[in-house]
Formats: structure tokens, C-alpha cells, sequence
């Protein structure tokens, strides 16, 4: 069991990389989100890790707090994005940046 | 002398201008003509009266107790008493003090009393000026600051007097500002004035911070009184600037005479005045004739412990004065304008005295200055009655033929002339005897100052006449000319007054011994200025007595033998020499040298500062700068594409660099 | 036990990367689908059967089901194409490899681990025999009640404006950008 | 005085911009009786601290407000006397962030001993001979410029919230003496400023007031790092953590730092810079900036030339006597030895302002940059003066900032006068207005004058001991200085001739009634009005005062000057030969 415990945070690292990546390359807004769930969801994995092997509660909690925020945030982004495509534009974030020149 | 009244006696003296100048500047012209025409004048003779009383009080105390000193206020204490964790500190203590003693009496009396006559004809002469307020105005600041310079007991309100002297002078100068030629003369003799005062300021200093007393303390002070006390050769004194003709006391003496020869106009700071005849005639006879101009006579007279410490600075001192004697009596033989060649004998005549108090005759020197207070003062105004006569024309070639027309102002004014030249029992005999045989007895090394000082007379006797002959005989040679008319009294009167004192004046000097208020000029001025250390033999005097009075009358006669009879031609010298004919015109070109040397480079590199040195280095630095943060700044802006995932980008790149680091150390 | 977090890793890592990489929305919302259930089962291997199962009903049920309505209800399609060899995608790759790299290589040697199974340092009360005992949930219960009770409430607040949030934003007033 | 005078000194014109931040705009009648109220009372209030200061506080008059907060301030025996002095801590932590983490004991060996230093700082006021008089000369001017400030003037309410504003910050930095409140003010008063010389003035000031303030937060900037290292360096050598100026300076811990080490460049050996040094300069650079002194002086004349007149009156007369307060109050006492290291730099500097500003002033003819020339010349000399780091020079230096303010006030109220009346400041374009303006021309005189230092009025005072000062450093430069002088003489009455004297050449001239009928038509009246005369007569009347009796002025700074010219002497003290001080001329001190 013991032996496991890297191996938990490890996938745990490598999934919130992923996300990470997700997050930066894609331009879709939609699976941008659904990356930051993933990176969020990585996080919790490694939240529950230490919980379990520090004889704590605190993880388990902290990660229902992160699955709450994790939800309300999904329902505003959610509602931003059908807000941008009912204004008629693309649901592309490089072309909705307003940064850029 | 009670002090208490010799303080009011001081107070009023200096009180009365000041008043008068306030009461007038503070109205701004609103004050009703014929008050200041009596207010004006009325204080500076008010003034004068009260001068007089302080030397008849003075005259009844025995010679060794004539001096006093008078504290007025304490102006400025700079020193620090122990307290509060500081230890105590003597600094800079300068009281507005006065002293009264024979050679500020006698400078009071100058002051007040020629420039009380002068302050009466500028009624006259002022008559139709529209800012006739605003003359009295300065005229009573000038007796004011004059009175200052002279009675002033500390360093530090001497140079007080001494500068303000000078603004006086610019405002007179420039007094008809519409004038170009005038405010740009009064601004020249301002900037002169300054930069001797720079002198006077650093010599203060250096007293200040070298005078030693008898213990070997330094002092520290002002003071002037405990200054003279305590340098000198005598016993009496401390040896307080160091030993006798040591670096100190020269560098004091020459920073001294830097600011005399400013005030004075000696070479190489004598440029301003002639310029100065810019001003009104009655400013010419009060500033540049009869006080501020001997002023440096004054000075060294009054420094003279100083002097007679500094053998080499004296000198300095006695060669200036007789080069500038020379040159300023040269220049003036060619001179057409009336009031500069009196200008150019003013600074001839004051090289003369310069000269004697430079070789140690400082009686002799200040009798000069009385002599001459009253004989220029006389020229000048008299001057001033011919150019208010004939429509302000000062060029000597559009008069002639005055001497008929004005006979009371041309009479005058060949007394003055007479006395000018010392011709036998006029002022200036008596003046120019006591100089030159005391300069001959005092300068066995220089014999060949004194040689050119008796040569002066020639020039003096010849550029005067020359005046009085093209002037006032002959035809007219102009309209106005031939319809002048005499003065009016209260112009007339103070002429009269002066011709009357420059006659008499001289005999101020023969000592009517066992009469005690009357003594003698050199014995009234004994307690300040000491005896000459050589009193000229019978021999010598009478020599000089001799030397003097033949060239003066030779001088004279080449006048007669030139315009009166002409026997020599006119164009002799013009044609024969015309260098040194030039030379002598164009003013030995003092001010094209100066004009090439000094103004035009500080102007062009003033210019440079502005033109160049501001825009081109300094804001192009600074542009340089900018510039640089600005293409730093765009080439960091291309980072800031505005895409948000970029930004995340660097984010996540440095979080990552972060937690490497992190996770290195950590481990 | 070793074989099923194997298998469930591998399922998660393989719906993330299904995440990342599809070119189709609904693809990729499936992948997270994938994911989520993945991590479900590796909570049930780290004795939280409860947040398990709140991780089934949460995210696989009501907000992954959110996910697909709008995907259905925008259709965005195959917008974008995401080429395997794009640079920024490389980039993103190779951090992504280094960052699991210097984690792994920190869990593995950094931190050690005691004979008993646990980490180093205080060990808490709630060791899982200990909470299995008193009962998940209400261990769970109990804590978010009494000890965590203002961050319970403040994030109850802050469902409650994402809510309102929601509303507001998808209210047909203005065109929003 | 059981009362905290120098916070209600601060408090006031900050209640009052609130007051008139609460006035209808459209009162500006009321505004601006209001503005004139609120200085008048500030004014008042300084006057009242004058009264009660102390030339010579003893043992006796430690005039401690009862506010001291528990501790005793007199435990802290500083060679600059402070009085007044309030003092509220403000912030003071002694937290270790050792206990995180062990790694944060490794490394850094500050943080070993006793974990990281506590944050320390504390609200301390207090004013010593040199800031009293600052502070009364600011109030002065401040209400000039509220009389100046004419009822006309766009945006009359943002004007003077702001500048009272200003005037908070300005004597809070005056009256601080603690580091991070003298920073704290420092920068505070910027914003008011940036703010007026933004929004009012010619067309060019935005770019004056970027110029500006770029160059002033440059300066500040190294202010603050240096004013972090005192902090860091006074810690660890006498493990006492504080920002608090008697304390610091008290401290004895930068005369011990001596130049162990040298290092040689072109066959010359050299001192090696040691920390204090470095701190010297960055403090110098921010207070040299503020002066200015002549390499970074390029922001004055732009300021200077597109303010507005009662800006002018405060910016020009208070906000740059800052910078020479701030290197007699931190530099000479904190850096005593870099002082002496320094100080021929910084005389030269001094001696290449006054000549650089005279020349430069010499050649301009615009009036507004000759006088902002002739301030930085006229700003020379007050450096010159505190780097004599004798009693003279220092004392000169305080007067003459105080001079200095009023003369540059009158001067920039005279200009703005001929402005208003003919809208140009050309001297090209103007001349002969003595016949037209006798009393303004008769105010302009006096004012000319004390600018060039005319005995009886008051720059001369400052001026002599200056150069006294300087004289008994090296009479070189001393001499060198006093070409300033004349140069002076020269730039002021090219001025005051080129505008006063001469023909008569105005717009509408050269005819006379039609040049009183232009500037009557443009201004409504030819000559001073009531407002202009209320402005300039106090500050003219001042001029004379201080020129016949300069008395009680000297009486208050001479004492401070003392000790600021011991608190620097200390960097004399077993100092290697290489920081003798130049000795006089004489090659004797001064045998006090």
C-alpha cells in the first residue's frame, strides 16, 4: 500500500499537466474548461492522497470544497460561453481576446 | 564727548536721508513737488548741521580721545554659547556700530555738506523732470549708503555701505531709463561696482579668519577698531596678520584695493566711469566727483594699519593710482564731450590720491579728496549750468563764446579750473603740494612715480584750460550757444558757495598753531592716521612746491599758446602723432579690450549654455535616456501579444522553473 | 489492488490525454467522462467511498451532463484542428513531461515514507480503520459541521451567487462582448 | 506646549482640502476664502511653533507632548536637538519566519541570529533650528500662493484641494523623523503636484510634468533602497532595527566603517567604496535631483517655464528647499565620513550650479527661464553652503533656503504679473514699463535686488556666510562662487532693465496709451492691483527685514547649524588620512 502513495501523487501530476497543457494549446473555450476540471480533478487526487496517508480529514474536505467551486464555476463559464455565442461570435479565445492587438 | 549725544548726533546724521529716502520712495511720486524740493535738500543739510556738531564736539576733546564708537544694533550674532550638547563657538558677531572720529567727521562733512549744495542746484537742475520725486528719492539713499560706508565700524556694514553705494550710483546713473545708453551705463558700473565688492568680501574674510590677538587667539571679528589694534608695526600692536610684508596681509591688501579701484575708478576697473556721465550733472558732481569715487581713498586711508604692514601691496596700490593718473589726464586732453573730460580727471585726480595713500601719505591724500570734493563738485556743476543752458549739448565744439552770456558760471568755473590745476594759493595748491612733496619724501624708491605724478600737472592744467578755452571764449559756435542765459540763483548759489570754498579750502592746511578748534588739516587727522613716517625736508617741499606750480603753469600756457593765440597749430599732435593722437581719442581702447576679452566671451558662452550646452547635451542626454527605456520598452511590448493563454504560458514556464528550484533544494 | 490502480490510472491518463487531443467537443467531454470515473475508483482505493461517489454524481452526472447540453446546444463541431506536432503543443508536452518528472522524482526521493505506510511527521486522528469504524460519512459530517463549518457556509454563499451568476449572464438583455 | 502642535500643523490644511472638497464648485468665491482661511491658519499655527520653540533647548525644556506613547524619548541622545516631538508606533513586528520552515534558517546569515529583523516604524515628529524655519516659510508661502490664486481660474475647487494637499505633504516631510514617514511624505507630496502641474498650465506642461516626476521618483527610488540599507546596516552592526531618525543618527555605527581597502585607477590610489558610501550617494542623487544640482536640473525649466504662477509661488519657493533639507538632515548626519569623502564632489557640483544656472540665465529671454535659471544658480549656493560642513556654511544654507524661498516667490509673482497684463514673457518683446507700472517697476527693484544679493536685503545675509563657509574649506572655491555673484548682478539687471527701463516696447507700443489700453483691456488695469500688492508686500517687506535684521533667524538655525556641522564632524574622527577635510587656506583650522 505504502508503495503506492508515489504513484498517486504522480498521476496526479501528470493529469494536471495534461490539463495544463490542455488549458494552453487549445482554443476552444469549451475543452479549456473541461481542462481546468481536469486540473482540478488532479488536484483533488492529490488532496485525498496525502489525507489517507497522514490519517487526516482535512484533504477529503478540502476536496469537496474544491468540487463545489469546481461547480459553480462550470455553471458561470458554461453561461459565459452560450452569452459569447448568442452575441454571434466564434467561440474561438484567441479571436475574443480583447488584449491583443 | 557724552556718547549719548554722539549717538543722537549719529542718528540724526544718518536718520535725516533715510527718512527723506523713505518718506519719498514710500509715496511712489505721490508727494506734492514742492515738498520734496524742500525735504530733499532740507535733510541732507539738516544732516550736515548735525555733522558739524559732532566735530565741534568732537574739537573739544583732547586729540588722543577723539574717537568713539557707537553701537546701533546688533545685526547679525552667529556664535554659539555652550547648551544643549554643543560647545560654544565665537562666529561671525557684526553689530550696525559707528565710528566717530576725525576722518569719518570729515567724510560726514563732505558728504553733507557738498551734497547738500548739490541736492540745492538739482532743484534747479531738475526743475522740469517728470520723475523729480524719484531723483530725491535715490539722491538721499546715496548720502545715506555714503554715510554708512564711512561711519561704519564693522567690516561687514561697510561693505553693506559699500555696495549699496553702488546701487545708488546705478539708479542714479540710469536714472533717465528711456535712455538706451544710460541703463546700459548704469548696468556696467553695477557689475564694476560688484566685482570690487567681491574683493572687499574676500579680504573680510580673510581677516576674519586670520586676525590673531596678543595671546596668539584668533578673534574673529569685524570689529574694525580691534582689528587696527591689533596689526601694525608698532609696539602697541600684535603682529595679528602676520609679520610684516607677509603673504596675508598682501593678498588683504590687493583684495582691498580691488574694491577701491572699483569704487574709485582705477585701472583695470576705471571703465564705467565715463560711461557714468550718463546720469543726470548734479549726480556727476555728488557720486562720481565729489564721495563715491574717493571712497577708495577713503578705504585705504581707513585701512591704512593694514598698508603700512604690506609694503608690497602698498606699492601695487601708489603705481595704479599714478598709471590710471596718467592715462585718465591723457585721455582726457582729446575728449570733447564737457562732463568726460571732467570724468577723466576725476579718475586722473583720484589717482593722485590713490597714489598717496598708496605710498603712505594718507593726509596729504585725504586733503586731495576734501580739495578735490570741492573743486570737481564746482566743475561739474558749473558744467551742469552750461549744458542746462544751452539744451542738455555737452560737446565742447558746439559752445564758445559763454564767458559772455554767463559770466557768474564762467568765472566759477575757472576758479575751479585754477584750483584744479593748483595753481599758488588756489585748493589744489595747497593739496598737490602737501601730495607730491609727501610722495617725493615717502617713494626715495620710486623716484619715477613721483616723476610722473608732477607730470600729471601738465596734463591736468592743459585739458582744463583746453575746456575753458574752447568753451567759454571765442564765438558761438552753435544756436544755442549764442542764446544761453545765465543760471537761475538756486542753481547759481550752490556754485558760487563751492567756487568760494575751493578758493579757500587749501588754507585748511597751514597749521595756526595755538588756535585749537582751527588746526591744521594733517594734525586734525593725526589721531586716525598717525604721522608720515617721512616728513619731506624744506628742501624737498619746496622743490615740488616749484616743479608743481611751473608745469601747471606750463600746462596752461600751451593752452594759451594753442587756442588762445594759436602759435601751434591745432592738428599738431593729430597729424604729427595721430597714434598717439587715437590712443588718447579712443580711450587707450580699455573698453574694446575689455568688450573682446571679457563681455563678448561670457555672452557667447552664455549663449553656448543656451544654445548648445542645454539642448544639445543636457535634454539629449536625458532624451538619450528615454529613448533607450522606450526601445526597451517595445521590444518587451512583443512579448505582450494580448493572447491570455500566452501569458498562462509564462505563467506555467516560470511555475515550473519555480518548482524545480524548489524541488532541488528541497532534496 | 496494485492492478486495479493500474487499470485506473491508465483510464485516467488516457481519458486527460483524450481531453487534450480530440478534435471533436463532444469527444473530448466523453474522455473527461472517462477520467472522472477513473479518479472515482482510485478515491474508493484511498478509502473516500463518500467523495467517490460524490465524484460519480457531481462530475460524471450533473456536470458533465451540463457539458454535453451545451456542446449539443452550441454544436460547435470540429472547430479547431490540434496538430500532434504544433510547437506550442510540444512545448506544453515537454513541460508537462518535466513537471511530472520533477514531482515523481520528489515523491520518490524527497519525501520519505515510514515502515508503517505513513508519511513522516504527525499522523492525524482519523486513520481509516478509525473513520471506517465511526462511519465515512459521518466523520466527514461532523468535521464539515464543527471545524470547517464557516468555509462550509462561505462556500454555500458562493454557490449561491454562481447561481445567481448564471441566471444574470444568460439573461437575453445585451449582447455581453 | 502639552499640545502635538506639529500634527495639528498637518492635520489642518488636510482637514481643509476635505473642507473644500466638500464646497460646491460653483462657489468659488467661498473656495477660494476658504483656501486662504485654512493656510492663514496653518500660517497662525507655525507662527505659534516659533514662538515656543527653543533657540537653545537645555536639560530643562525637553518638550516632550504628553503623547509619547509609554516610551521616553529623551533615551535617545542624538547630536540634533528635536523638539515638539510626538511619536506613535505604528507598526512594529517581531515575528521569526524561522519556525516554517528550517530552510529559511540557511543561507542568509542577517536572518540567522534572532530570525528576520523587526519591522519597526513609527509616526515621530519633530523639528529642530533647520525645519522650523522651513516649515513657517512654507505655511507663508502657501498662503501667498492661495492670495495669488486668482477666483478666475478653470477648476478653481481641484487647484486648492490639491494644493493643500501639497502643503500636508510638504511639512509632513519637514516635520518627520522617522524614515519610512519621511519617505512616505516625500513621495505623497509628488501626486498633488504632478496633479496641478498637469492640469494647469501652459500647453507644454504635460511634458514638463512627466519630465518631472520620471525624474524625481528616479531619484526617490534609490532613496528607498538606501533608505532600506540604513535600515539593514545600522541593524546589524548595533542589532538595534529602527527607522527612526534621532536613533539612527545617534547611532555611531557608519563612523566606524573605515576604507580598509583601496584600489588604484590610473596610478592613483583610491578609498574603495564602502556601503555608506553608496548610500550616501543615493540619498544625494535623490535630494540632488530634487535641488536641482546642475547635471540633473533638466526638468526645472520646463516645470518652472509652464506652471502657473501660484503654483510656482509654492513649487518653486518650498518643494525644492526638500532637497536641500534632505542633505543637511540625512546626508550630513547619517554619512558623516562620505560626507567629508564627498564633499568636494559635491561643492564642485554646487559651484558648476551656481555658474552653469547664472550663464544660462545670462542668455535667455524668456523672463520665466531666466528666473528658473537664476533658482538653480541661486540653489547652488545653498548646496555649496552645506558642504562647507561647517557651522557657517550650513547656517548660511539655512537661511538662504528660507531667502531663497521668499525671493524666487516674489520673482515668479512679478513675472506672472508682466504676463498677465501683455501675454508674453519675452524680453524681446517687452521693455520701458517703469513709465507705465512705477510701482510695480518699484517692487520689481527690491525684488531684483534681494535676487542679487544686495546687501540690507536678505539673500545677502545667506550669501555672505556661505561663502564664508566655503572660504574657510578653500578659498578657491570660494572665489569661484563668487563670480556667481557677479554674474548675478549681471542676468538680473539685464532682466529688470530689459523689462522696466529703455524705450518703451510692449504689444500696442510704442505708443504709451495704446500699451495701457492693451494690458487694460486684457487684465483690467496697467499697474498692481489690491491682490498683487497683498501677495508681494509681505513678501517684499520680508526681504528688507531679514536684510537689516537677520537677528532672529540666526538666533534659531545657529543652533541646529552647530550641531549639524558636529553630527558631520564625526566623520573626522580616526579616520584614515585619505578623508581629511581640506584645511584652510592658512593651514590653521579655525581655533574654536
Amino acid at each position: 500500500m505504502s508503495g503506492m502513495f508515489p504513484g498517486f501523487l504522480i498521476l496526479s501530476a501528470a493529469l494536471f499537466a495534461i490539463g495544463a497543457v490542455g488549458v494552453l494549446v487549445r482554443r476552444n473555450p469549451l475543452v479549456v474548461f473541461m481542462s481546468i476540471e481536469l486540473m482540478l480533478n488532479a488536484a483533488n487526487l492529490a488532496l485525498i492522497t496525502y489525507a489517507r496517508y497522514t490519517d487526516t480529514m482535512a484533504g477529503q474536505i478540502f476536496a469537496l470544497f474544491v468540487i463545489a467551486v469546481a461547480a459553480s464555476e462550470v455553471v458561470v463559464g458554461l453561461a459565459l460561453i452560450t452569452g459569447v455565442y448568442r452575441s454571434g461570435r466564434r467561440l474561438d479565445l484567441d479571436e475574443l481576446s480583447e488584449m491583443s492587438e | 564727548m557724552n556718547p549719548t549725544f554722539t549717538l543722537v548726533l549719529a542718528a540724526i546724521v544718518l536718520g535725516l536721508p533715510t527718512a527723506g529716502f523713505l518718506v519719498n520712495a514710500l509715496t511712489f511720486g505721490k508727494l506734492p513737488k514742492a515738498v520734496v524740493a524742500w525735504m530733499g535738500p532740507g535733510v541732507v543739510l539738516g544732516s550736515f548741521v548735525a555733522a558739524v556738531v559732532a566735530l565741534v564736539a568732537m574739537m573739544s576733546r583732547p586729540p588722543s580721545d577723539r574717537g568713539i564708537t557707537i553701537v546701533f544694533w546688533h545685526w547679525l550674532n552667529a556664535s554659539v554659547g555652550s547648551g544643549g550638547g554643543v560647545a560654544a563657538q565665537a562666529g561671525l558677531n557684526a553689530n550696525f556700530s559707528v565710528r566717530i572720529d576725525p576722518l569719518s567727521v570729515l567724510m560726514m562733512l563732505v558728504i553733507t555738506g557738498i551734497g547738500g549744495l548739490i541736492h540745492v542746484y538739482s532743484v534747479g537742475y531738475m526743475d522740469h523732470d517728470r520723475s523729480f520725486n524719484r531723483f530725491f528719492a535715490y539722491m538721499n539713499l546715496f548720502v545715506t549708503s555714503m554715510l554708512v560706508l564711512v561711519m561704519s565700524n564693522t567690516l561687514v556694514f561697510l561693505i553693506i555701505g559699500w555696495a549699496m553705494v553702488a546701487f545708488a550710483s546705478y539708479a542714479l546713473i540710469a536714472f533717465w531709463y528711456e535712455r538706451k545708453s544710460a541703463v546700459v551705463a548704469g548696468r556696467k558700473a553695477f557689475v564694476t561696482q560688484v566685482i570690487g565688492d567681491v574683493g572687499l568680501v574676500l579680504a573680510a574674510f580673510l581677516i576674519f579668519l586670520n586676525l590673531r590677538g596678543p595671546s596668539g587667539r584668533l578673534l574673529h571679528t569685524v570689529n574694525m577698531q580691534t582689528i587696527f589694534d591689533n596689526v601694525g608695526p608698532g609696539a602697541h600692536f600684535h603682529q595679528g596678520l602676520g609679520p610684516v610684508g607677509g603673504g596675508m596681509v598682501t593678498a588683504i591688501g590687493i583684495l582691498l584695493f580691488l574694491g577701491a579701484a572699483a569704487k574709485s575708478a582705477q585701472w583695470p576697473l576705471h571703465t564705467w566711469l565715463p560711461d557714468a556721465m550718463e546720469g543726470p550733472t548734479p549726480v556727476s558732481a555728488l557720486i562720481h566727483a565729489a564721495t563715491m569715487v574717493t571712497a577708495g581713498v577713503y578705504l585705504v586711508a581707513r585701512f591704512h594699519p593694514i598698508y603700512q604692514q604690506a609694503p608690497i601691496a602698498a606699492s601695487l596700490v601708489a603705481a595704479i593710482g599714478i598709471g590710471t593718473a596718467l592715462m585718465a589726464g591723457f585721455i582726457g586732453c582729446t575728449q570733447y564731450d564737457i562732463k568726460r573730460v571732467i570724468a577723466y580727471s576725476t579718475m586722473s585726480q583720484i589717482g593722485l590720491m590713490i597714489f598717496a595713500v598708496g605710498v603712505g601719505a594718507y593726509s596729504a591724500g585725504m586733503f586731495q579728496l576734501v580739495a578735490h570734493a570741492c573743486f570737481k563738485a564746482l566743475l561739474f556743476l558749473a558744467a551742469g549750468n552750461v549744458i542746462h543752458a544751452i539744451n542738455d549739448e555737452q560737446d565742447i565744439r558746439a559752445m564758445g563764446g559763454l564767458s559772455q552770456r554767463m559770466k557768474w558760471t564762467f568765472a566759477c568755473f575757472t576758479v575751479g579750473a585754477l584750483a584744479l590745476s593748483g595753481i599758488p594759493f588756489f585748493a589744489g595748491f595747497f593739496s598737490k603740494e602737501e601730495l607730491l612733496s609727501n610722495g617725493l619724501a615717502l617713494g626715495p624708491a620710486v623716484p619715477w612715480l613721483w616723476l610722473v605724478g608732477v607730470t600729471v600737472n601738465v596734463l591736468t592744467s592743459f585739458y582744463i584750460f583746453r575746456v575753458v578755452w574752447v568753451a567759454f571764449k571765442g564765438e558761438p559756435r552753435s544756436e544755442a550757444a549764442a542764446h544761453a542765459h545765465e543760471a537761475p540763483p538756486v542753481m547759481l548759489i550752490p556754485v558760487v558757495v563751492l567756487a568760494g570754498l575751493a578758493a579757500v579750502v587749501g588754507f585748511l592746511n597751514i597749521d595756526f598753531a595755538g588756535f585749537a578748534p582751527v588746526t591744521g588739516f594733517t594734525s586734525f587727522l593725526r589721531p586716525v592716521l598717525g604721522v608720515p613716517s617721512h616728513q619731506p625736508s624744506d628742501l624737498v617741499g619746496g622743490l615740488a612746491l616749484l616743479a608743481g606750480v611751473v608745469l601747471s603753469l606750463g600746462g596752461v600756457g600751451i593752452v594759451w599758446a594753442v587756442y588762445g593765440k594759436a602759435v601751434i597749430s591745432r592738428e599738431l599732435v593729430p597729424r604729427r602723432l595721430p597714434w598717439l593722437y587715437q590712443l588718447s581719442y579712443n580711450r587707450c581702447y580699455w573698453d574694446e579690450l575689455y568688450d573682446y576679452t571679457l563681455v563678448r566671451p561670457v555672452a557667447a558662452l552664455a549663449r553656448g549654455v543656451r544654445t548648445i550646452l542645454e539642448p544639445d547635451v543636457v535634454d539629449a542626454a536625458v532624451a538619450g535616456v528615454r529613448d533607450a527605456i522606450a526601445t526597451l520598452a517595445d521590444d518587451f511590448r512583443t512579448f505582450q501579444t494580448g493572447f491570455l493563454k500566452d501569458y498562462a504560458l509564462v505563467f506555467f514556464f516560470f511555475a515550473l522553473v519555480g518548482l524545480v528550484v524548489l524541488g532541488l533544494r528541497l532534496t | 489492488m496494485t492492478v486495479i490502480f493500474g487499470i485506473a490510472a491508465g483510464l485516467a491518463l488516457v481519458g486527460a490525454l483524450g481531453v487534450v487531443l480530440s478534435q471533436r467537443t463532444l469527444y473530448s467531454a466523453l474522455s473527461l467522462v472517462v477520467n472522472m470515473v477513473s479518479l472515482a475508483v482510485l478515491f474508493l482505493l484511498l478509502d473516500a467511498q463518500f467523495l467517490a461517489a460524490v465524484q460519480i454524481i457531481v462530475y460524471a452526472g450533473a456536470v458533465m451532463v451540463l457539458f454535453v447540453f451545451i456542446i449539443a446546444l452550441l454544436s460547435p463541431g470540429a472547430e479547431e484542428r490540434v496538430h500532434p506536432l504544433e510547437v506550442r503543443l510540444l512545448l506544453g508536452g515537454l513541460a508537462a513531461v518535466v513537471f511530472t518528472l520533477v514531482i515523481g522524482r520528489l515523491t520518490l526521493n524527497g519525501i520519505t515514507v515510514a515502515g508503517n505506510g505513513r508519511l513522516h511527521g504527525g499522523l492525524g486522528p482519523f486513520a481509516p480503520t478509525v473513520v471506517n469504524a465511526h462511519g465515512q460519512v459521518q466523520t466527514l459530517g461532523e468535521q464539515l459541521f464543527t471545524t470547517y463549518l464557516l468555509p462550509f457556509e462561505v462556500t454555500s454563499l458562493l454557490l449561491l451567487v454562481a447561481a445567481v451568476g448564471a441566471v444574470y449572464l444568460s439573461k437575453r438583455r445585451r449582447p455581453l462582448l | 506646549m502639552t499640545w502635538p502642535i506639529l500634527a495639528v500643523l498637518l492635520l489642518v490644511p488636510l482637514g481643509g482640502a476635505l473642507l473644500i472638497l466638500g464646497l460646491p464648485g460653483s462657489r468659488p468665491r467661498l473656495i477660494r476664502i476658504c483656501l486662504i482661511a485654512v493656510t492663514a491658519a496653518t500660517l497662525g499655527l507655525s507662527v505659534v511653533m516659533l514662538v515656543y520653540f527653543l533657540a537653545v533647548p537645555g536639560s530643562a525644556a525637553s518638550r516632550l507632548s504628553g503623547r509619547a506613547n509609554g516610551q521616553s524619548l529623551s533615551q535617545v541622545h542624538s547630536p540634533v536637538t528635536f523638539q515638539f516631538q510626538e511619536q506613535l508606533s505604528w507598526l512594529h513586528t517581531s515575528s521569526s519566519l524561522s519556525q516554517f520552515h528550517p530552510a529559511f534558517n540557511e543561507g542568509n546569515n542577517a536572518f540567522n541570529q534572532a530570525g528576520p529583523p523587526p519591522i519597526n516604524f513609527s509616526f515621530h515628529l519633530g523639528v529642530d533650528g533647520l525645519a522650523v524655519w522651513l516649515i513657517t516659510l512654507a505655511a507663508l508661502l502657501f498662503l501667498v500662493a492661495a492670495v495669488v490664486l486668482s477666483r478666475k481660474e478653470e477648476r478653481l475647487k481641484a487647484f486648492a484641494v490639491l494644493m493643500l494637499l501639497s502643503e500636508v505633504g510638504v511639512i509632513g516631510v519637514l516635520t518627520s523623523l522617522d524614515l519610512v514617514l519621511f519617505y512616505f511624505f516625500w513621495e505623497a507630496a509628488l501626486i498633488p503636484l504632478y496633479f496641478i502641474m498637469i492640469g494647469w498650465g501652459d500647453e507644454r506642461r504635460g511634458r514638463s510634468a512627466l519630465k518631472f516626476i520620471i525624474y524625481t521618483v528616479a531619484g526617490s527610488l534609490f532613496m528607498l533602497l538606501a533608505i532600506l540599507g540604513v535600515y539593514f546596516i545600522t541593524g546589524a552592526q548595533t542589532s538595534v532595527y529602527t527607522f527612526d531618525v534621532p536613533t539612527l543618527i545617534a547611532a555611531q555605527s557608519f563612523v566606524s566603517t573605515t576604507h580598509a581597502t583601496t584600489f588604484s585607477l590610473f596610478g592613483h590610489s583610491f578609498p574603495a567604496m564602502n556601503p555608506q558610501d553608496w548610500l550616501f550617494l543615493a540619498f544625494a542623487l535623490a535630494f540632488a535631483i530634487k535641488v536641482p544640482l546642475v547635471p540633473f536640473h533638466s526638468w526645472l525649466p520646463d516645470a518652472y517655464t509652464s506652471g502657473k504662477t501660484p503654483f510656482l509661488v509654492f513649487f518653486a519657493g518650498i518643494v525644492s528647499k526638500l532637497g536641500a533639507f534632505g542633505f543637511i538632515r540625512y546626508n550630513l548626519t547619517l554619512f558623516p565620513q562620505a560626507s567629508h569623502l564627498f564633499q568636494p564632489l559635491m561643492m564642485g557640483l554646487a559651484v558648476a550650479s551656481i555658474l552653469y544656472g547664472a550663464l544660462a540665465a545670462l542668455a535667455q529671454s524668456d523672463v520665466k527661464r531666466t528666473v528658473a535659471y537664476a533658482s538653480i544658480s541661486h540653489l547652488g549656493f545653498v548646496v555649496l553652503g552645506i558642504f562647507t560642513l561647517n557651522i557657517d556654511g550650513i547656517d548660511g544654507s539655512i537661511i538662504q533656503m528660507v531667502n531663497h524661498g521668499i525671493v524666487i516667490a516674489a520673482l515668479f509673482i512679478c513675472v506672472g504679473i508682466f504676463e498677465a497684463r501683455f501675454a508674453t514673457r519675452s524680453l524681446r518683446d517687452l521693455g520701458g514699463l517703469a513709465k507705465t507700472m512705477p510701482v510695480m517697476a518699484g517692487m520689481f527693484l527690491v525684488v531684483a535686488l534681494a535676487g542679487l544679493g544686495m546687501p540690507l536685503l536678505n539673500s545677502f545675509v545667506g550669501e555672505f556666510l556661505i561663502l564664508l563657509g566655503a572660504f574657510q574649506v578653500s578659498p578657491v572655491w570660494a572665489v569661484v562662487a563668487s563670480l556667481g555673484v557677479i554674474l548675478a548682478c549681471w542676468y538680473m539687471l539685464r532682466m529688470y532693465q530689459g523689462l522696466t527701463q529703455g524705450p518703451l516696447r510692449a504689444p500696442g507700443g510704442p505708443d504709451e496709451s495704446s500699451v495701457i489700453a492693451q494690458a487694460v483691456g486684457r487684465f483690467g488695469r496697467i499697474d498692481l492691483g489690491p491682490v498683487e500688492l497683498v501677495a508681494l508686500v509681505p513678501l517684499v517687506a520680508l526681504m528688507v527685514l531679514i536684510g537689516v535684521y537677520p537677528g532672529p533667524i540666526i538666533r534659531y538655525s545657529r543652533f541646529s547649524a552647530a550641531q549639524y556641522s558636529q553630527a558631520v564632524a564625526r566623520g573626522t574622527v580616526a579616520s584614515p588620512a585619505a578623508r581629511q577635510v581640506t584645511t584652510p587656506a592658512d593651514g590653521q583650522g579655525r581655533g574654536r
